[in-house]
């Protein structure tokens, strides 16, 4: 028995839903707290557990992502025997059509999951932001016996489609439903990562392929809650799942709240990111910044409040930052006032210009836009 | 197999820096931190990389486990090439006899077989506690041009400073004619920076001669270059301009620390052409609490300021608590500095642990006999609550 | 930032490897080459690396450029790891002494801030000369199982050889009671391997009592491992079977070599799930000439053979020129053997040039006393045309 | 002045014509000499001259490139501020339509050519296989005030189209034509390798581009002979295009003759290749091998004449394998013959099997195939 874990992560997801924050990138590849890409949280969280086969299948955009994560070095996965390997998004080598959903992209890397050493296979979305412990899920997966640990969290349903779980005292699951109905109830929402014992995984694959099904929960997990060898793992720090403009805005506003950046990054399992050699940030004479995320690369001589400021932003004497999100290389210009924004790379915001959206309709500029 | 390298760097990284105290207590001096994410040591790797040499040996026999690991496969400076790259490298035994360096020249003496084993044409000498950037290969390009021997960097000094320093006399051509270690009256502003290009196949038989005598100091500055001088070799001088400063007692590197917030002291870390690089250690971004007041100051990754920072440098993973004030002050990496305490003109030490509402040096207005009296807390200290640290003090490890 | 590190291994790469002679005149016998393309240490560090454990100190006092050239930034081996990696750890000055590695527990003595900087919590310790692949993440796992202080990992010996090793008395459940050096009457065949897990924490307090005992060798063979079993630890066994063959007589250097050649040997280099790693040196395939004849043998990149090559192990960048006669022989990379040269039985090192006509060793049919008479000729030494080395005949770099 | 040159490599070239052995990869990425692929030439040549930034523009089949030269680390060209990229063949970031010709696959480079900081810049495709000190050539360039200098050697035009120079007693080039008529004369043949000013090269694509031309050859350089300042370097060592199965295998049994082997790798200048941990090869007792180039990796028990043998390759006992070119992996079973023939990578001879093609017509076994 090898007790380990191979990674399959899906690059793209509910790019539609992002609108002009995806035009150019993969769902997994979005800039997140101040200074990170979507990714790198579920990256991190496999590194950290000692997981480092990870497949990354991906469906289009990727050039971003490529860049990225190039050879895998900043997360400690330039490794000789395993590592990141990189699967473009065709069924078939000959075919030059894309995979329709996530069972034709699974059969895709089957080869490559067959040849791993490793007997667990992690099955998730890039989509999610959480420090998570596979090593520990994994034992608790093992322990008891099952076929496959969802996990999941406590959360509202208040945009995008979720899978809603149903579990007894044993964490058995015993119901799952897809709802998409806001709801200010808290319930336990799948966040899309699965744990399966690989051999499980790839003959359910191979039977649903086969069959023509292309939904992964619908056509098989939800099939297999009969069987009662279904967990759930509820996860107990910070998670979000980002999947339209509004959870992105409202999970990047709460790393401003000190419990979540302490279970996001407070711990020894650090998050790694593509390293830029950026310089710290400075801070000139007229700066005044309250509660806000900083990166490094900064140079600040405004106001800035709520909000979060990638690397190598200037916020020019007299500007006002409120409650917005700043991308990398963004200028606010001299006495130039933004609220309710996010603001994509290189974004300029020139001299005096006033921009505002509002708290539940944050205004999107994208990229290279001068404002 | 061997493979050619023209020019291999040596970085003499010293011993014991006893002028920086508590900070080199446990590090070599090289090691401390600079400038909110930096290493002294920094400076002159990038330097290295920057000027197209890709081979340099790091010489240390101090405390060398801290600089190992932070130079590791010498990836973040783009040393992980795949011949040549930065090695650490203490003294060994050979099959006869080991010894410790006795001198900077002795260093490089003991490790000859490590420049041979590279084939190397050059040799560049450097110090390890300088803050400047330079390029050195055209600083090579002129050694090859003048076809000398020996080519060492000079700074144009003020002459009322000037006897602090190596003072080169050269005639026009800059060819070197006099060499006076702090003159007490010099005749030239020209400032040896530790900077040197030797013919490799020259210094060897220098080194050597030196090895033999016994009365010498196998030192750069006190035997080889009078030595070369004496013999009528080819010494140039090759002038250099721009920031440069030596970071070898407590208020040089606490001034070369404030440079950093200057934006008119000629050092430009975020220059793209001549980028600065450092081992990232994957921080967060900084998060600026409810109650903070950062002006004139510089604050790295993964800090947490709620306090009061006025001309200050803040260094990744500090934590600055609220009601806390902290002025013309440098606090290291994962500094905890708690609620109430006050900062004012100190060092603290990385993992130093400033208690509530203690009180750590003074406010100063000018430098005292060209010395700023800056209050400094070891590493690892902890000053307890309501403890006061006077201007100029030295807290050891022990705390107060 | 300090990176946990479950195991961390540390390598006792030893002094000289006087038993080797001529071949460890200038490098550490871990660096000596093997089977045609590796160094012995490419052996321990491929099992570190295969085994999940990233991170490994190499400690030598002896000749460690040659160490430190080929290890360089770890990558050959996938020890370029963002935190960890393989470094070369030589001894060094601390704030207020400095000395030589003294023995073995010294060695790890001297290094424990090394381990404690990964917050280890439990060590591998290794030895540099032996070929063998192991999976030190089962021992270590059984080690955990057993709640051990510490595991020494043991070979079934033949009874007859019992009194040459250290033989580990220990109980059905493989706890020991008993350890007894090169016994003259064994009372057990489980020889140790120089393969030891500790727990650190333990194996830290024991390394400083041992440096205070004025008295010790400070070595674990003679007085660590002992002190503890008299202090009653919990110590056990671990059983490998498997390809093991120390390396530190030229006999055995030369047995090792000829067990790659037979496929019946057990040490199978070319297992795709146990890959032995070396570093490249971009050589291109080897061509074989119109009049060679090879049998039996191993012959490695860019060799040029023309010659009659028998049961021999050829050495990448070797050149064998015609009518030459090379049976039951090394000949180690980049040496070179003119036509009309014969070698029987011999090891030639490398960069070695053999000239026209020369004899080195005879042929033998057996061991003489369990020893090989093998003719070595050392790295670099050139053997003038017609010359003659008798069996079991050492030549140095001087030649002949 | 940075005095240094910046290289644009073409990774694709006249597939067509080679068949078979160019179904799964682009030319630069086809195997020769044992355990090299053609690039590995000019990357190390380039390396080796100190050139640290190169950019390859694919046209097709990258795959198998982007796997062999990953981040370029077996080349030394992992740097943080140069080294390998690789470029999509897509005119317009937006189109899907690849290049032309090699004016518009320069076009689209321009950006790269203008940022980088060299001087100069060399432009060469892949199919060469030569030991190029640049290094020299720039200097000679520099010195002679030459705008171009277009690498040359002198050999026979026996298949495939080539461009023939003229040049005076200076080097100075006079006339250039292409010409496709096989002869045994032996005349100055272009290698297709050239340093260029870079700004040159930048504002001669821009007015070709503009213009619709196509033919980076033809509408430029040919135009630019007039001017007189185009010179030519003759590469006095070994140098073989590639371009069709039959110089493929001509090429290939030259590396036998010692000359050329010195020439291509008996220097200080190295040939890279990506590193694969591949074992020395093993002669058992039947082994009788005379004149062949044989990798690491192999088994050898049978006979071996006149041959290239690649890594991995296993000759069973009996097995005669004569004239022939054995890629990676290949197996030729007991007692199988083979002559005049290449087999790709994964071939399998079977037991006793007769493969034999002749001198002037080599049969080449596609990959995977079992004969």
């Amino acid at each position: 028995m090898n007790k380990k874990i191979v990674a399959i992560l899906f690059a793209s997801g509910n790019e539609s839903k992002l609108n002009e924050l995806t035009i150019h990138r993969t769902t997994a590849s979005l800039p997140f707290a101040g200074r990170y890409r979507l990714i790198d949280f579920t990256l991190s969280s496999l590194v950290n557990s000692g997981v480092t086969r990870i497949g990354i299948i991906t469906r289009n955009n990727y050039s971003s992502l490529m860049d990225h994560i190039r050879m895998g070095r900043d997360w400690d996965l330039n490794r000789k025997n395993s590592g990141i390997a990189v699967f473009p998004p065709f069924v078939l080598n000959t075919s030059r059509e894309v995979y329709k959903g996530k069972i034709e992209a699974l059969y895709t890397v089957l080869d490559f999951l067959k040849k791993a050493p490793e007997d667990y296979v992690c099955v998730s979305n890039c989509n999610i932001a959480a420090n998570i412990d596979f090593d520990a899920i994994l034992e608790e997966h093992i322990a008891r016996g099952a076929d496959c640990t969802m996990l999941c969290h406590k959360a509202c349903v208040n945009s995008s489609k979720r899978i809603i779980i149903t579990k007894d005292a044993e964490d058995r699951v015993t119901d799952l439903c897809a709802v998409e109905i806001p709801s200010d109830e808290e319930r336990l929402v799948s966040l899309n990562i699965y744990i399966l014992k690989k051999d499980l995984l790839i003959s359910r694959v191979e039977q649903a392929y086969s069959r023509g099904y292309v939904d992964f929960e619908k056509d098989v997990l939800f099939k297999e809650v009969a069987g009662g060898k279904i967990f759930a793992h509820e996860h107990a720090g910070y998670a979000a799942i980002v999947d339209d403009v509004k959870t992105y805005y409202n999970e990047s506003m709460r790393t401003l709240e000190a419990g979540v950046r302490e279970e996001l990054f407070g711990t020894d399992r650090k998050v790694y990111t593509k390293v830029k050699d950026s310089v710290p940030t400075i801070y000139k004479d007229k700066a005044k910044v309250v509660n806000s995320f900083i990166a490094d690369g900064c140079i600040i001589n405004g106001t800035i409040e709520n909000s979060i400021i990638f690397r190598k932003v200037r916020i020019e004497e007299g500007a006002v930052v409120r409650n917005s999100i700043i991308m990398e290389h963004g200028i606010v210009m001299k006495d130039a006032h933004i609220s309710y924004a996010i603001t994509d790379k290189q974004v300029v915001i020139g001299t005096g210009r006033q921009v505002s959206g509002s708290e539940t309709y944050p205004i999107v500029i994208v990229k290279n836009k001068i404002v | 197999m061997r493979v050619k390298k023209e020019c291999v760097a040596m970085l003499l990284a010293g011993g014991q820096g006893t002028r920086l105290g508590a900070l080199t207590q446990k590090v070599a001096k090289p090691a401390v931190p600079f400038g909110g994410k930096y290493r002294i040591i920094d400076f002159t790797l990038s330097n290295t990389i920057n000027s197209d040499i890709d081979t340099i040996g790091i010489l240390t026999q101090y405390q060398p486990f801290e600089l190992n690991q932070y130079i590791g496969n010498g990836q973040p400076w783009d040393f992980d090439r795949l011949e040549g790259g930065a090695f650490v490298l203490p003294p060994y035994q050979k099959a006869k006899s080991g010894e410790w360096y006795k001198g900077t020249a002795n260093a490089i003496y003991q490790n000859i077989d490590f420049v041979d084993r590279y084939d190397a044409d050059y040799v560049l000498i450097l110090s390890g506690d300088h803050i400047y950037k330079m390029d050195y290969s055209k600083m090579l390009q002129h050694h090859i041009e003048k076809g000398a021997a020996c080519t060492i960097a000079v700074l144009n000094v003020p002459i009322e400073e000037a006897s602090r320093f190596g003072i080169m006399n050269a005639d026009e051509d800059g060819r070197i004619f006099e060499f006076e270690e702090k003159p007490k009256h010099p005749k030239s502003t020209k400032a040896s920076m530790g900077i040197y290009i030797f013919d490799w196949a020259k210094l060897k038989q220098y080194l050597i001669a030196d090895e033999q005598d016994k009365t010498s100091h196998n030192d750069f500055g006190k035997n080889i270059i009078p030595n070369m001088l004496n013999a009528g070799e080819k010494m140039y001088t090759y002038e250099f301009s721009g920031y440069w400063k030596d970071v070898g007692t407590i208020s040089s590197l606490w001034e070369a620390n404030m440079d950093v917030l200057d934006p008119h002291s000629g050092i430009n870390l975020d220059d793209p052409d001549w980028k600065i690089y450092a081992r990232n250690t994957a921080e967060p971004p900084h998060y600026v609490g409810m109650d903070a007041t950062i002006r004139n100051s510089v604050v790295s990754e993964g800090c947490e300021v709620d306090g009061e920072v006025v001309n200050s440098v803040i260094f990744r993973g500090a934590v600055v608590e609220q009601g806390t004030v902290i002025h013309d002050s440098i606090i290291m990496p994962d500094a905890v500095i708690k609620s109430g305490a006050e900062i004012r003109h100190s060092i603290i030490g990385w993992n130093a642990v400033i208690s509530e509402g203690a009180k750590i040096g003074e406010t100063q207005t000018a430098p005292v006999a060209g010395e700023w009296k800056i209050a400094v807390v070891a590493p690892e200290a902890v000053i307890s609550a309501g403890a006061k640290v006077a201007a100029g003090e030295m807290i050891h490890e022990e705390g107060r």
